[in-house]
C-alpha cells in the first residue's frame, strides 16, 4: 500500500541530495545566464563568469592592497564585525536590562513600556539622517543605529519572555526570602539569559541589515562600505562574493551563537535526552 | 507551633465574590485538608494565606498577628508545578533559600560557605530521598521526585506554615503513595501548620488531620458572582470514627467532582 | 568673540574635481600646511555626497566639498552662512544625459528620466530641455539613488537618464546608448567648490590660508604629465575605485583651475554671476530656496566685485577671493 | 511593612500617568532643543520649531500640491501602503505555502529547507542590483525586496509551527481517514493562519524598512521616497511628521492584525475567560 | 468482531532495543489493559499496533491481514492530550471522519449534507454526555470532556481495533470514575477490540478483560539498550478469581510505580 505524502521520509542520502540540489540549480541557472550575457556583450558586468569571481576574490582577498599593505576582504571583515559586535553588546545589554525590569517590574513597566512600543514602531531607516546628525558620522552612528534597529525588539522579547514566567517561581522565591533585586539577579537573569540568545539570533538579520545601510553612507571600511563603493561600477564580481561572504559570516554567528546558549546553560537540554 | 485564624474573609474579583464568610480556626500543629469543586477558590485561599493576595474584608492571623502583605519566610509553599526552578541543580534549588538569606548583595555563596550549606542541603534532600539525585536539574528529575525537591528547598526556610496546592496532582498513583508517606513523617517532624489543597478525597482524609470543604451555596447561573464560595464542611479527622469519615466520604464524592462547564 | 579653534574637519565626498583631497591628506601636503599655519586639519570621507552637505549644514563640519547649486540650496537656504574658498573646477563633459532610445536629445519627449531629484543632473536636465524649447512637464522624473544608478541603467525599464561621473562613464562603455546632452554645452554652470562656514573663517583665516595653499600645491603636482604627476593621478583614481586612464578620462570632462591665477579670474568674471543666476532661478522654482522664500531673491549671494545677487540683507553664500589672491602672489 | 519592588502595582492613573511621562518628556526636550538652535541661527532647520512643522504638516498633509494638484502625504501613504500591501500579500502566500510544506512534508523538507534556511542569511540590501535588473525599476523590485526581505523568516517561522503542532493530531487525522491533502487542509493551515498573522506582524517593522529602503533608491513617490528627497534640503519639518505618521500607520496595522485574530480565530480565545 | 496476533515483534531505536520478542493472541472483542514501569516501551508498543511505527522484526495481523504500514481507519486512537483538534467545536471534530470520507477534495461538506452529518455528530455526543456542549471549542471543555470528545470522535469511523495511550491520566479522580461507566457500556455496544495503556491498576484491572504487564528482565544499566522490555505477566481478567486478582494487584503495585532515574 502506499503511504501518504506526509509518512513518506528520504534516507540519510535523499536528504543530502535534496537539500543540494536547489543550490547545485541555482548555479547552474547563474552560469548559463551569465555566459548568455557575456556572449551578447563581453563587457558585460552584471554576472561575471567564475573565472573572473575568482580573480576578483583572489585580488580582494589574498593580494594586500599596495598602499596599505592590508588585505580589503580582510580589513573589511574587521571593521564590520567590530561594529556589528559593539552594536549587538550594548544592543543586548540594553535589551536585557530594560527587558527584564520591564517585566518584572510593575512601576517601571508602566513608564517604559509604552515608550518601547511605540519606538519599536518607528522604522530606523527613516531616523538614519536624524541619527547622522545627532551622533556624528564617526563609528558611534553605525552602533547606535544598529542598536536602535534592533534593542526595542529585544526588549519586548524579553519582556514578554519575563512575563510569561510561571508567577509561581517568584512567589516561590519569595517565600525563600528572596528581595526584588534577589530575584532579579537569580532568578529571572539566569532564566533570561539563552533566551535572550535566542532573540539576539534572531535580530542579526535586521542587525547586518542596520550595518551595511550606515555604512553605505558614511564609512571609511567595511564590508558595506565595499559594496556601495563598487556599485557604482557594479563591479559585480566584487559585490557577488561579498554577498556570499556576508552570508556566511551570518550563518556562522547563528551557529556560534547556538552553540554557546548550548554550552553555558547545560540546564536547557537536560532532559530532553530522556 | 503555629496558629491560624480567619475571621469574615471576602475576596471578590472586579466586584464577583468569589469567597465570603469565611472563618476559621485552626490550632498548632493541624494539617488542614482542603476540598471542593473545581472553581471555587480553594486557591483563592490558599494565596491569601499566603499574601498573594490581599482579602477585600476580613483579616488573617499567624499566631496573633496579621499577615504581612507579601509573601515572607515564615510560610512556605508547593505548587501543583512551577514550584522549583529548572536552572539549578536539586542541591542548588535547595540552598537558594538560605544563600539568599546570607548574602543579600549577590544572593549567592562561595568557596567554603557555599560547600558548607550544599553539604547541609545533600542532607535535606537525603530526608526526602533524593540524595542521589542532588547534581540532577529538575528537567532530568520524575514529577514525584520534583515534588520532593519543592517540599525540601521549602523546609529547608523552617516555615511555620506549609501551604500545598494540588502538590501531588500530577503524579500517578504509584507515586502518590510514597509520598505521602513522606510528608506525614516531615508534618510529625516538623511541627508545623499544613494547608493542602486535593482533588482526592482519599488523600485529604489520609494526610488531614482536619477536612474543610469550600463549596457555593448559591448555583443558579446567575447567582455567580454574586455569592461566592465558603466553607461548607469542616470534620476534625483525627477526632472522627471510621463511620463518620466514610458517611464524610459519601458526602463529599459527588460535590469534589463537580466541573465547570 | 569665538574661542580659539585649532582642530578643523572637512568633509569629501568621491568625484573626480574633488579627489585631490585626499591626496592632499595622504600625500602629507595637508599637515604640511596646517603645521604652517598652527592648526590641524582632517578631511573625512562620507559615502553619501548628501549626508556631507547635511552633516556640514549642521554644524558638524567646519568645511565641506559639493556643487554650487547644493551650497545655495542647502546650508545657504538653511541659513547657514557659507563662503566658497575655492572653485576647483567646473563639469565640462562630466554631467550628462544618456538616452537607450532615440539618438538625439529631442526624442526624450515623454520618456522617464531616472536621476537624483532637486541635484544638479536636475538642473542638467532642466537646461537640457530648455535648449530644445521643452519643459519638465514633457518628461517624467524617477528619483534614483547616484550608487544604484548603473544598476539602474541596465534595467529595460530604463530608458533615460542623468547622471555624472563616474557612473556616467561606465553606464557608456555599454553599447547602443547615446550621450544626447552633457555639461560641457554649459560650461561654468555646474562647479565644483570647497566650502567653509563662514563664521569659522572670519575668526580663523589659517583654515583658509591653509587650505588653499595645500590645494594648489596639489593642483601643482598633478598638472603636470611627468612621473610624479602620473603617480598622483593615480592615486586619485584608485582611491575614487578606479585607475589612471579611468581617472584621466573623467579629468578630460572637468575643467579643472589649475593656476590660482585661472581661478582668481573666474572668480571675478561676470560669467560667475550669470551662472549663478540661472542656478538660483532653477533652485527657486523647484522649491529648492524653502518654502519661506517669495522670489528668487530670497538668499543673498556675494562675489568677489562687491556685486550681489538677491536680498542683500540676507546674504549667505559667498565667493571669496581674498586667499585665491594670497595664492597668486605667492604669499601663502 | 514595606513591599518588594515586584510587589509594587501602580494604580489605573499612575499607569497612564507614568506611560505618558516619556513622550511628555522627550517632546520637551526638543522644544527645548529647537529654541536653543533657532536662537542661534533663525534659519536652523535641523530641529524645527513646532509652529514650523505645523505650517509643513498643512502643507503637505492639507494643501493640493501646485503642479501635480495632490495632497502629497495621501499620495505617498497610498503609493507606499499600495507598494506594502502587495508585498505583504506575496511573502504571506509564499511564507505559507512554502512554510507548511516544509513543515509537514518530508520531502520537500529535504529540498527546500536548506535553501530557505540560506536565503533568509542573505542581506536583501547587497542583491539590490541584481533585483534592479531582474525585475526593473519599477514596482515590481520593491514590492520583491520586500518579499525577498521578510518571506525566508516567515517560511522559516511557519515551518518551525508546523513541526510544533503536537504529532498526536496529524495521527489522530490519519486514523478518521484523512489524506495528507486533507490533513493539511482541514487540520494544519486553519491552525496555522493566527501564527501567521502573528509572523506577519512580527514582520511589518523589516517590510517598511524594505519599502523605505526601495523607494529611497528609486521612485516616484512614496513616504520613503519624500523622505530621502526633502533630507536633500535638511527639511526636518517635513521628515519628522513624515516619521511620526510612518509610525502610527506600523502600529495601526500591528492593531488591525491583532483585531484580525481575534475576529477570525474565536477557537484562540476561546478557553481564556474560564 | 476483530482478532490481533502479535508474532515475535521486536522495535529497535538507533540500535538500542526497546521492545523484544514480544507475542500476543488476543481475542476478538477482548479489552487488554497494559501497564508496566515508565519508559519500558507500552506507548511503543501501541504505536507499532497504530503503524506510526513499524517493527524492527517480527509481524502484526488485524483479523489475519498484516498491517498496513501506516494509520488507517481501522485503527482509532485516543492519546493522553492533543486528541482533538482545537480549532473545530466538538460536534466538528466529531464530523471530521465522516467528512474527509464523504469529500476526498475539500475535506469538508456544505449545506444540507453538512447539517445531516452535524446532525448525526450531536447525537454520537450525546452518547457520551456531551450533547450540550455541541458548539464548543475544546479549550472550553475540561479535561474529562475532552476525552470524551477524543472517544466519540474515535468512535463514529467505527474502528476493529480502539488504542488508548493512558487516556484519563491527566484527569480527577473523581471524573475517571464516570468516563470509566461510559467507556465499559461503549465497549459492550460496539463489539471491538481495546488496547489501553495506564500507570493505575486499579483502573487497568477494572476495566480490563486482559491485563498484560511489559517490563525488562535485564535491568542493570549497562543491559539497557541490548535488553529490550518484554510481556512479563499476562492475566485473563474475566475468568480470574478474586484472590488471583488480589495477588496480581500486589505484585504489579511495585513494578508499575518505578520510575526512572
Ligand atoms: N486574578 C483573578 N482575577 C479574576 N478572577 C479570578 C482570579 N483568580 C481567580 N479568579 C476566579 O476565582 C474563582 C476561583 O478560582 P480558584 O483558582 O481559587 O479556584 P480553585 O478552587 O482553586 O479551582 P481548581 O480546583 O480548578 O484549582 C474562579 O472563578 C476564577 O475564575
Ligand atoms: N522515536 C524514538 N527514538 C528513540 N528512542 C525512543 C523513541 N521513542 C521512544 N523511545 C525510547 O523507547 C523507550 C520506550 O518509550 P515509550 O514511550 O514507549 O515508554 P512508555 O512505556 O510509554 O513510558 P511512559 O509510561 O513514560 O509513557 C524509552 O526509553 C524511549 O526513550
Ligand atoms: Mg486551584
Ligand atoms: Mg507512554
Amino acid at each position: 500500500m502506499a503511504r501518504r505524502l506526509i509518512n513518506r521520509h528520504p534516507g540519510r542520502m535523499g536528504i543530502a541530495y535534496l537539500g543540494l540540489l536547489p543550490f547545485v540549480i541555482l548555479i547552474f541557472l547563474y552560469a548559463t545566464g551569465s555566459a548568455l550575457r557575456l556572449a551578447d556583450n563581453p563587457g558585460d558586468k552584471l554576472l561575471p563568469g567564475f573565472p573572473a569571481i575568482a580573480e576578483a576574490i583572489v585580488r580582494v582577498a589574498f593580494t594586500p592592497d599596495r598602499r596599505t599593505g592590508e588585505i580589503v576582504l580582510w580589513a573589511d571583515t574587521a571593521a564590520s564585525l567590530a561594529r556589528l559586535g559593539m552594536g549587538l553588546a550594548v544592543a543586548t545589554a540594553l535589551g536585557l536590562v530594560v527587558g527584564i525590569a520591564n517585566g518584572i517590574i510593575p512601576y517601571v513597566r508602566a513608564g517604559l513600556s509604552p515608550l518601547v512600543a511605540v519606538v519599536s514602531m518607528v522604522p530606523p531607516m527613516a531616523v538614519l539622517p536624524i541619527l547622522f546628525i545627532v551622533f556624528g558620522l564617526g563609528e558611534l552612528s553605525k552602533v547606535v543605529l544598529i542598536v536602535i534597529g534592533i534593542a526595542p525588539f529585544l526588549m519586548r522579547d524579553l519582556q514578554a519572555r519575563a512575563e510569561e514566567m510561571p508567577r509561581e517561581q517568584l512567589i516561590k522565591a519569595q517565600t525563600l526570602g528572596a528581595s526584588s533585586w534577589q530575584i532579579v539577579l537569580r532568578v529571572v537573569l539566569p532564566q533570561m539569559l539563552p533566551r535572550l540568545i535566542d532573540s539576539v539570533r534572531l535580530s542579526l538579520g535586521p542587525a547586518w541589515l542596520f550595518l551595511i545601510s550606515a555604512e553605505a553612507i558614511a564609512a571609511e571600511g567595511g564590508l558595506g562600505y565595499r559594496i556601495f563603493l563598487v556599485r557604482r561600477y557594479l563591479a559585480m564580481d566584487v559585490i557577488l562574493p561579498y554577498v556570499v561572504w556576508i552570508t556566511l559570516l551570518a550563518i556562522a554567528s547563528d551557529l556560534l551563537l547556538r552553540a554557546v546558549n548550548r554550552r553555558l546553560f547545560p540546564w536547557l537540554e537536560a532532559g530532553r535526552g530522556m | 507551633m503555629t496558629q491560624v485564624t480567619v475571621r469574615d474573609v471576602w475576596k471578590e474579583y472586579d466586584g464577583n465574590v468569589v469567597i465570603e464568610r469565611v472563618n476559621l480556626d485552626v490550632a498548632a500543629h493541624s494539617f488542614v485538608s482542603i476540598v471542593g469543586p473545581s472553581g471555587c477558590g480553594k486557591s483563592t485561599f490558599l494565596r491569601m494565606l499566603l499574601s498573594q493576595e490581599i482579602p477585600t474584608r476580613g483579616e488573617i492571623r499567624v499566631d496573633g498577628a496579621p499577615l504581612p502583605p507579601e509573601p515572607t519566610e515564615e510560610r512556605g509553599v508547593v505548587f501543583q508545578r512551577y514550584s522549583v526552578f529548572p536552572h539549578l541543580t536539586a542541591a542548588e534549588n535547595v540552598a537558594f533559600g538560605l544563600e539568599v538569606a546570607a548574602s543579600p548583595l549577590l544572593g549567592r555563596l562561595f568557596g567554603n560557605r557555599r560547600r558548607a550549606v550544599l553539604e547541609q542541603c545533600r542532607a535535606a534532600l537525603d530526608a526526602v530521598g533524593l540524595g542521589a539525585a542532588c547534581d540532577k536539574y529538575p528537567a532530568q528529575l520524575s514529577g514525584g521526585m520534583q515534588q520532593r525537591l519543592a517540599i525540601a528547598q521549602a523546609l529547608i526556610k523552617k516555615p511555620k506554615v506549609l501551604l500545598l496546592d494540588e502538590p501531588f496532582g500530577a503524579l500517578d498513583p504509584g507515586i502518590r503513595v510514597d509520598i505521602h508517606k513522606l510528608m506525614l513523617k516531615l508534618f510529625d517532624e516538623t511541627g508545623m501548620t499544613v494547608f493542602m489543597v486535593t482533588h482526592d478525597l482519599r488523600e485529604a482524609f489520609h494526610l488531614g488531620t482536619r477536612l474543610i470543604a469550600f463549596d457555593r451555596y448559591k448555583t443558579r447561573p446567575e447567582e455567580i458572582g454574586v455569592y461566592g464560595a465558603t466553607i461548607t464542611f469542616d470534620l476534625p479527622l483525627d477526632r472522627a470514627s471510621a463511620r463518620e469519615k466514610g458517611e464524610a466520604l459519601d458526602e463529599l464524592q459527588d460535590k469534589v467532582a463537580v466541573q465547570p462547564a | 568673540q569665538a574661542a580659539e579653534k585649532k582642530d578643523f574637519k572637512v568633509a569629501w565626498t568621491i568625484y573626480a574635481g574633488w579627489m585631490p583631497w585626499p591626496y592632499a591628506q595622504q600625500a602629507g601636503i595637508v599637515k604640511k600646511w596646517a603645521d604652517k599655519y598652527g592648526i590641524a586639519i582632517e578631511l573625512v570621507q562620507i559615502n553619501d555626497y548628501v549626508e556631507s552637505i547635511n552633516q556640514y549644514t549642521a554644524g558638524k563640519f567646519d568645511g565641506v566639498v559639493m556643487t554650487n547649486m547644493d551650497t545655495l540650496t542647502i546650508p545657504a537656504a538653511g541659513g547657514v552662512d557659507s563662503t566658497v574658498l575655492i572653485v576647483g573646477d567646473y563639469s565640462n563633459g562630466n554631467d550628462g544625459i544618456v538616452l537607450k532610445k532615440g539618438k538625439s536629445l529631442k526624442d526624450i519627449k515623454g520618456q522617464k528620466v531616472n536621476l537624483v531629484e532637486l541635484s544638479v543632473s536636475h538642473y542638467l536636465l532642466a537646461r537640457a530641455l530648455d535648449s530644445v524649447k521643452m519643459s519638465e512637464k514633457d518628461v517624467k522624473v524617477v528619483n534614483t539613488s547616484d550608487a544604484d544608478m548603473v544598476a539602474a541603467a541596465s534595467s529595460k525599464d530604463v530608458t533615460a537618464l542623468a547622471t555624472w561621473n563616474p557612473q556616467l562613464a561606465e553606464i557608456l562603455k555599454t553599447p547602443a546608448r547615446t550621450l544626447a546632452y552633457d555639461s560641457s554645452k554649459i560650461p561654468g554652470e555646474i562647479m565644483d567648490l570647497t566650502v567653509v562656514n563662514t563664521q569659522t573663517l572670519k575668526d580663523n583665516p589659517n583654515l583658509g590660508k591653509a587650505l588653499v595653499g595645500a590645494w594648489f600645491e596639489t593642483m601643482a603636482i598633478m598638472s603636470k604629465d611627468d612621473a610624479a604627476g602620473r603617480a598622483a593621478r593615480t592615486e586619485m583614481g584608485k582611491l575614487s575605485g578606479t585607475d589612471l586612464a579611468g581617472y584621466d578620462a573623467q579629468l578630460k570632462a572637468t575643467f579643472m583651475f589649475y593656476e590660482p591665477k585661472a581661478a582668481l579670474a573666474h572668480a571675478r568674471s561676470p560669467e560667475l554671476v550669470k551662472a549663478m543666476d540661472l542656478v538660483r532661478t532653477f533652485s527657486f522654482d523647484h522649491g529648492l530656496l524653502g518654502e519661506g522664500a517669495k522670489t528668487k531673491d530670497a538668499v543673498g549671494i556675494a562675489f568677489p566685485n562687491g556685486k550681489i545677487l538677491g536680498d542683500t540683507k540676507n546674504v549667505k553664500m559667498r565667493f571669496d577671493d581674498a586667499f585665491q589672491q594670497m595664492a597668486a602672489e605667492g604669499k601663502l
